[in-house]
């Protein structure tokens, strides 16, 4: 087990020590300009110069990312059953579901701004919710649709209704298609969240960081600054991780052909 | 029946896009008459309702046929996006097949050793919580440099957002052949690349084609994003940025744009899943 | 409620019963065809015949999964609908269906969780079925962590938990290897024996049929009907039985059976 | 090259490729640059120009001084912040005498032209550096930190119009124009000026300089070609805007011409707006003043947003010069002294 | 090139033969042990044994899909890696492995394509497979569009498209319903005959290995080792052989043997 982890771990922090390495060699070899892509080690500096404001402003954006990704979640979810019961919903909504993953974030968060405010969090979050959303819904409704006929039957057996098969069958049969869609959905609730910023809103956020540090071709700040939307990104896609070991036992401890 | 079912779904849809304008004009007849407050209560609505905020989906459907001025011309709008989105399409294409290209390169190289997996995974999902506000200028200074013009940087910004479901998803699905049929190649002493062509690749093809959807979509919002960020003359991703600094004074054309670049998402997706269906399913209907 | 007519001692009983799928369309099957049989309580029937000829068609319209298109089915003096919502069958299918999501005695408790029952009840009930399986010790494995023939073994467990009166099973050993299949048929012999159940068993098997039953009921193809029925008498059995040249006789009888059918 | 007797004239040996990269799209901002290229103007000084838009992302300076583009049209205080971080470029000619930029209110709200009033007030602004003017008079009025929210705006001016914020940041030939061209939902017609309120950052004295050209300073130093290069554009450029300020309306038309989706009223205000920004110009179109020059470098230093002043090579007159000599050789009027904006009348939506 | 001492006349020859799955580890399996087997040109043998005794290892074995961990395995004389390379064998697996995305004629092509033969000669080739597992009118029909049973004739013929002079099949009917099953080993025998390749046949089922084999090879489990060597002799085979004591006496020695290996 110990072993495992050290052999999952390695190989992408060797992976990270080899590009920064050579991010770095190559800067400095092909005498690469810091106003266009500073070093890895100017970004450090950077880092620890501007950790006070850094931190202040990821830990605002994480919030905005976060609680837009859980609402996102719970509306995906929700709407996958709602179109698992009434099966018409599926075919009348599915292509607006992807109308709207097909509208890139610089377009829906002027709207959003509009309809929302400017000045509070929600339009923001309305932007994460629009892009984690899509992931989920299609993944969870995928989920709860495709289950083994067999399954039903046996349920039909035991005269169960349609939400007892809901329950028992078709709910814990979209767990590992829901997880799925929460790797997808993590990382991109960051990324939203930050795009959406670009457009307006209180100004002490991450986004604010990298366009102001941008806008002077500061870029060893605005890289610091990805850095840490980097870092809660991956925050993210870990408790993704980690919660979709702790939500199904019976994956990891069953599953002979993972190891 | 398949012809039944299409006029089935086809029907859904514009029952629920009826159901949408309907509730659309609904919601805003009510704030008109209640001054933005839930009916009979002190609670403002969520989203206020005057025109600019929410314009009637009458005009912003009127919008569409109105002229605009178009460099020396004048068109009417759906002409305007439409040649605005040939553009961006145009560019979403080169994006989708580099993104398609470098996405394999990777599932390959992943798949051939199994530190590379190990070790890239996880990099690959970082790499999509770049925003391209610090990836654009290496992008379009690069691609100046080589004295190309800024659409293969727009492009190169599409393929940033489309290699990445096709390098997961294409790994997956290059790792799904039964270990029987690797031991099958194995027998008849085939190369690795020759059981790479005949088995591995074509396995993958339920997994590559649903990457292949995702990343049709990606590849508009990524060039729309590019044209955006890098700014070119044209393109759909132009047309958003001119119209949603208007929008205080015109809504509707912002309104129309959005439409335009989800409408050019659906066809994307809907040309991937023709292919899918002449590349897959063509004649091979399970005879029931 | 109206005293029923029929005779109590009659388990399953079909009475002229068609089934056709997708009626009226491109695609309609005939499925079956005046179908008529009676299983008395306590029998052990196996229902054997090609690939396609309605076997688990049969086994849904008792299990009232379908419903017939013509002519009726009654289980134990009921409608067919009547007895599924009183929960008067088990049923195992081919794939032992067992849900991955819950570990093995969760899925023995899962229909008595859907009657209600106490939860001290539900696990001193799975706790003697895990007995009678001899799974004891796996009773908090996860199926995934399972041979294909322990899965089977659950399966039957679940089917048996709540005691129902009838036992309806669709290839249960289908997926099994020749030895364990052995091993299971004696194991379910055994079961049969001490529980006094009706059993309606499909298979492909040949000697398996012959075997198990008191009545193999041999089907016949497009569309299904009933070509014969043979009544096998091999005493109590046990695995040298089928090194006894009755049984080897039983299994000749069928064989012969099935061939005709194949050739008509 | 071409000798010089012959620069301006047209005759050319050859013809030099030239990029100019803006800071944003297409519109009367930069209508001297599309008029000099439209109506041969570059031609006359054998140069090819060619003009590449801004986007979201695209940092002028940063283009220039990586080599990728010739010469840019940057803000001075930007470009003397990415000056510091490296980017060896230097101001040729400042074409914006005056900046542009407003904070805007409404006349109700009683801020008025006082910085001062902005205490305790919501106040927006974009970002990306277009704020110095703003801190700095916000500063100088007293109003510290902290005592007033800074908001984030959108492109366009909705936070103004619901009344989300209380002053907006506009310039004074863009989104000030937005809010005249927008309906007003009490009277069911436009707003009007007399509905707001502006503060102008010329009148309270933080202004800073705004668009110039600046050219790659590496490059002057070692290639006597590009220095000519330098000087021909610089003419050419001046004698596009010497030609806006005599042909409005051509200029407009030039900028149509090429794509912009700005009405032609809007237009035609911005044209307006902008040649009030460099005419007139009392030492010649292009010079840089050394006091606004000072005033700049002062208000960016006190806000800490440039660590010290430049040194001398930021900026130089000695291509404007240049081509101011070859201009009034020409006879192209380059001080405007008789400058006088025209009243623009705006229509709905900008049309 | 050395020649080789050995009598050519033994197509397989195994001595000693170890095989130990991840040595050293926590999960170390020993699955085979000193394994001795000769199999003759011509000779058809199965190998019969309960599950996880070593069958499939031991078929890999052969086919130099795994390589042992001590003792040697010769094909035809040579090592088993030169025999794979020089193709001398074909192999069919338990699930027939076809690729869905290639019709059946080119799945049949597929070791042909391999090999190089030029696009005329695998269509000849493919046209006299499909005859001799009769299925020409199907060669167009892609996998998923036939039966269990036609799918495992095109993996035979696959396997026999190279005229491999061995045929190494590793439950090859194990999924098919038992009358098709009876009618393909009847099919196998007549290509075997017809071929006159050599065959290692692992199955699960008594009465199949009884059926078909020349001689049976029971193997015991943990660590597999060779339990005994059945030589059986039904002479020329046919659906009656079923119903001669002859075979029923043939099964009752295979299963008395797997007995004592399951007992020991
Ligand atoms: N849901 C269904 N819709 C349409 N046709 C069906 C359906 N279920 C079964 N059939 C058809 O009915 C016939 C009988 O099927 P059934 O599954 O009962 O056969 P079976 O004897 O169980 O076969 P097998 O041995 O392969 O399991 C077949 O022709 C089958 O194709
Ligand atoms: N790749 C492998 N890694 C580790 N252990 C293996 C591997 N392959 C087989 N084994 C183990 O070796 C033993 C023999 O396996 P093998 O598959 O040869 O058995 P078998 O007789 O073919 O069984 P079955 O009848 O179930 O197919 C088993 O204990 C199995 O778990
Ligand atoms: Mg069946
Ligand atoms: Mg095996």
């Amino acid at each position: 087990m110990k072993n495992l982890r050290t052999a999952s771990v390695l190989p992408p922090v060797l992976v990270g020590i080899i590009g920064l390495a050579l991010w770095e060699g190559a800067v400095t070899v092909f005498e690469i300009k810091e106003f266009l892509l500073p070093k890895p080690s100017s970004i450090w500096a950077r880092l620890i110069d501007e950790w006070a404001v850094l931190r202040h402003a990821t830990w605002e954006t994480g919030k905005i990312a976060i609680s837009g990704l859980l609402i996102g979640i719970l509306l995906g979810v929700l709407l996958a059953l709602i179109t698992n019961r009434f099966k018409v919903l599926n075919d009348g909504l599915t292509p607006f579901a992807i109308a709207i993953n097909a509208t890139p974030i610089v377009a829906l968060a002027p709207i959003f701004n509009v309809w929302f405010g400017l000045t509070g969090t929600f339009s923001n979050q309305a932007v994460v919710i629009a892009v984690v959303f899509f992931p989920v819904f299609i993944n969870t409704g995928k989920g709860l649709n495709e289950v083994h006929p067999n399954e039903i039957e046996l349920m039909h057996s035991y005269a169960s209704g349609d939400w007892t098969i809901l329950r028992e069958v078709r709910i814990p049969n979209a767990l590992p298609f829901f997880a799925n869609s929460l790797r997808l959905a993590a990382p991109l609730s960051v990324i939203a969240a930050i795009v959406a910023e670009y457009f307006g809103g209180p100004q002490d956020r991450i986004g604010n960081v990298i366009t102001s540090s941008a806008g002077f071709a500061k870029y060893d700040v605005a890289w610091a600054a990805i850095a840490m939307a980097s870092g809660l990104g991956l925050l993210l896609f870990g408790s993704a991780l980690v919660t979709e070991r702790l939500s199904m036992p019976w994956r990891i401890s069953g599953d002979i052909k993972d190891n | 029946m398949t012809k039944r079912k299409a006029l089935r779904t086809a029907l859904t849809v514009l029952v629920t896009l009826i159901l949408f304008v309907l509730f659309w004009e609904g919601y805003k007849w009510m704030g008109q008459q209640t001054d933005d407050h839930w009916p009979g209560t002190g609670f403002g609505l969520p989203v206020s309702t005057d025109d600019l905020t929410m314009p009637h989906s009458g005009d912003i459907f009127k919008e569409l046929t109105d002229d605009i001025r178009a460099g020396r011309e004048t068109l009417p709008m759906t002409v305007y996006l439409a040649k605005k989105a040939g553009f961006t399409f145009l560019e979403a294409a080169i994006g989708f097949s580099l993104g398609v290209i470098v996405g394999l390169v990777l599932a390959i190289f992943m798949l051939r050793w199994r530190f590379a997996e190990r070790g890239f995974l996880p990099w690959i999902n970082v790499s999509q919580t770049v925003p391209l506000i610090a990836l654009a200028p290496i992008v379009v200074t690069w691609a100046r440099l080589q004295g190309y013009p800024d659409m293969v940087g727009i492009s190169l910004i599409a393929t940033y957002l489309t290699f990445f479901p096709v390098a997961v998803s294409g790994l997956r699905g290059l790792q799904s052949p039964d270990s029987s049929d690797v031991e099958l190649m194995h027998s008849y002493a085939a190369s690795w690349s020759s059981t790479l062509i005949k088995l591995r690749l074509p396995a993958a093809r339920p997994f590559l084609f649903p990457a292949f959807k995702l990343a049709a979509t990606l590849s508009v919002v990524g060039s729309i994003v590019g044209e955006i960020s890098i700014g070119t003359k044209t393109g759909l991703g132009r047309a958003i940025l001119d119209f949603a600094q208007r929008y205080a004074v015109w809504p509707e054309r912002l309104y129309s744009s959005v439409i335009a670049a989800s409408l050019l998402g659906l066809f994307v997706f809907g040309l991937v899943n023709a292919a899918e269906w002449l590349v897959i399913k063509r004649g091979r209907e399970v005879l029931k | 409620m109206i005293e029923n007519s029929e005779n109590l001692e009659e388990a399953v009983s079909i009475r002229a019963a068609d089934k056709v799928f997708n009626p009226d369309s491109d695609n309609e099957v005939q499925a079956l065809l005046g179908i008529d049989l009676d299983i008395k309580e306590g029998d052990f029937i196996s229902l054997i015949g090609p690939s396609g000829c309605g076997k688990s068609t049969l086994l849904r319209l008792i299990a009232d999964l379908l419903v017939p298109t013509a002519g009726e089915v009654k289980v134990f003096g009921k409608t067919a609908n009547q007895a599924r919502l009183d929960q008067d069958y088990g049923m195992v299918f081919q794939h032992s269906g067992l849900f991955d999501w819950r570990d093995v005695s969760a899925n023995i408790e899962l229909p008595l969780e859907l009657k209600g029952w106490s939860k001290a009840d539900r696990q001193a009930r799975s706790r003697e079925m895990l007995e009678l399986v001899r799974l004891e010790e796996f009773k908090d494995h996860y199926p995934r962590q399972l041979s294909g023939g322990m899965q089977q073994r659950v399966s039957i467990a679940r089917a048996l938990s709540f005691e129902p009166r009838l036992l309806l099973m669709d290839e249960p050993f289908g997926a099994l290897d020749e030895m364990t299949r052995e091993h299971m048929q004696v194991e379910l012999l055994r079961i049969w024996r001490e529980t006094g159940t009706t059993v309606v068993f499909v298979t492909h098997s040949i000697p398996e049929a012959a075997f198990l039953s008191s009545k193999v009921v041999v089907l016949s193809p497009r569309p299904g009907r009933i070509h014969s029925e043979i009544t096998v008498d091999l005493g109590s059995r046990s695995d040298q039985t089928r090194e006894d040249p009755k049984f080897f006789q039983a299994t000749t009888e069928v064989r012969e059976a099935l061939r005709a059918v194949e050739a008509s | 090259g071409s000798d010089e007797a012959a620069v301006g004239s047209g005759d050319c040996d050859s013809v030099d490729s030239v990029s100019l990269q803006l800071q944003w799209v297409t519109q009367a901002q930069f209508a001297g640059y599309f008029a000099a290229v439209d109506r041969g103007i570059y031609n006359d000084y054998c140069l090819d120009v060619t003009i590449l838009e801004g986007g979201v992302d695209i940092v002028p300076q940063q283009q220039l001084a990586s080599g990728a583009v010739d010469f840019a049209i940057s803000w001075v205080p930007k470009a003397l912040v990415s000056r510091e971080q490296g980017a060896d470029i230097v101001n040729v000619a400042q074409v914006f005498q005056r900046s542009g930029t407003l904070q805007v209110s409404w006349a109700d709200a009683g801020i008025g032209s006082d910085p001062a009033n902005l205490r305790g007030k919501k106040v927006g602004n974009w970002g990306w550096g277009n704020e110095f003017e703003l801190v700095a008079g916000l500063r100088d009025a007293g109003v510290e930190d902290g005592s007033y929210e800074m908001v984030g705006q959108s492109f366009d001016m909705m936070a103004l119009l619901n009344r989300e914020i209380d002053a907006a940041q506009a310039m004074i030939y863009n989104e000030y124009a937005q809010v005249l061209e927008a309906k007003n939902p009490a009277t069911g017609r436009l707003y009007e000026a007399s509905d707001l309120a502006i503060i102008d950052w010329n009148d309270v004295g933080t202004a800073m300089l705004q668009d110039a050209i600046w050219a790659s300073g590496e490059r002057l130093a070692s290639d006597p070609n590009y220095e000519d290069i330098t000087t021909r554009f610089v003419a050419g450029s001046l004698e596009g805007w010497a030609h806006c300020r005599d042909n409005a309306g051509d200029c407009v038309d030039a900028v149509l011409d090429n794509g912009s989706a700005l009405g032609e009223s809007h237009q035609e205000w911005q044209m307006n707006e902008i040649n009030n920004l460099i005419w007139p110009s009392p030492d010649g179109a292009g010079m840089i003043s050394s006091d606004a020059w000072s005033q700049t470098v002062e208000v960016a230093t006190t806000s800490g947003d440039l660590q010290a002043a430049p040194d001398s090579g930021a900026y130089t007159n000695e291509y404007v010069e240049a081509a101011l000599d070859i201009l009034s050789g020409k006879g192209v009027q380059t001080f405007g002294s008789g400058w006088q904006p025209k009243s623009v009348t705006l229509r709905e939506g900008g049309e």
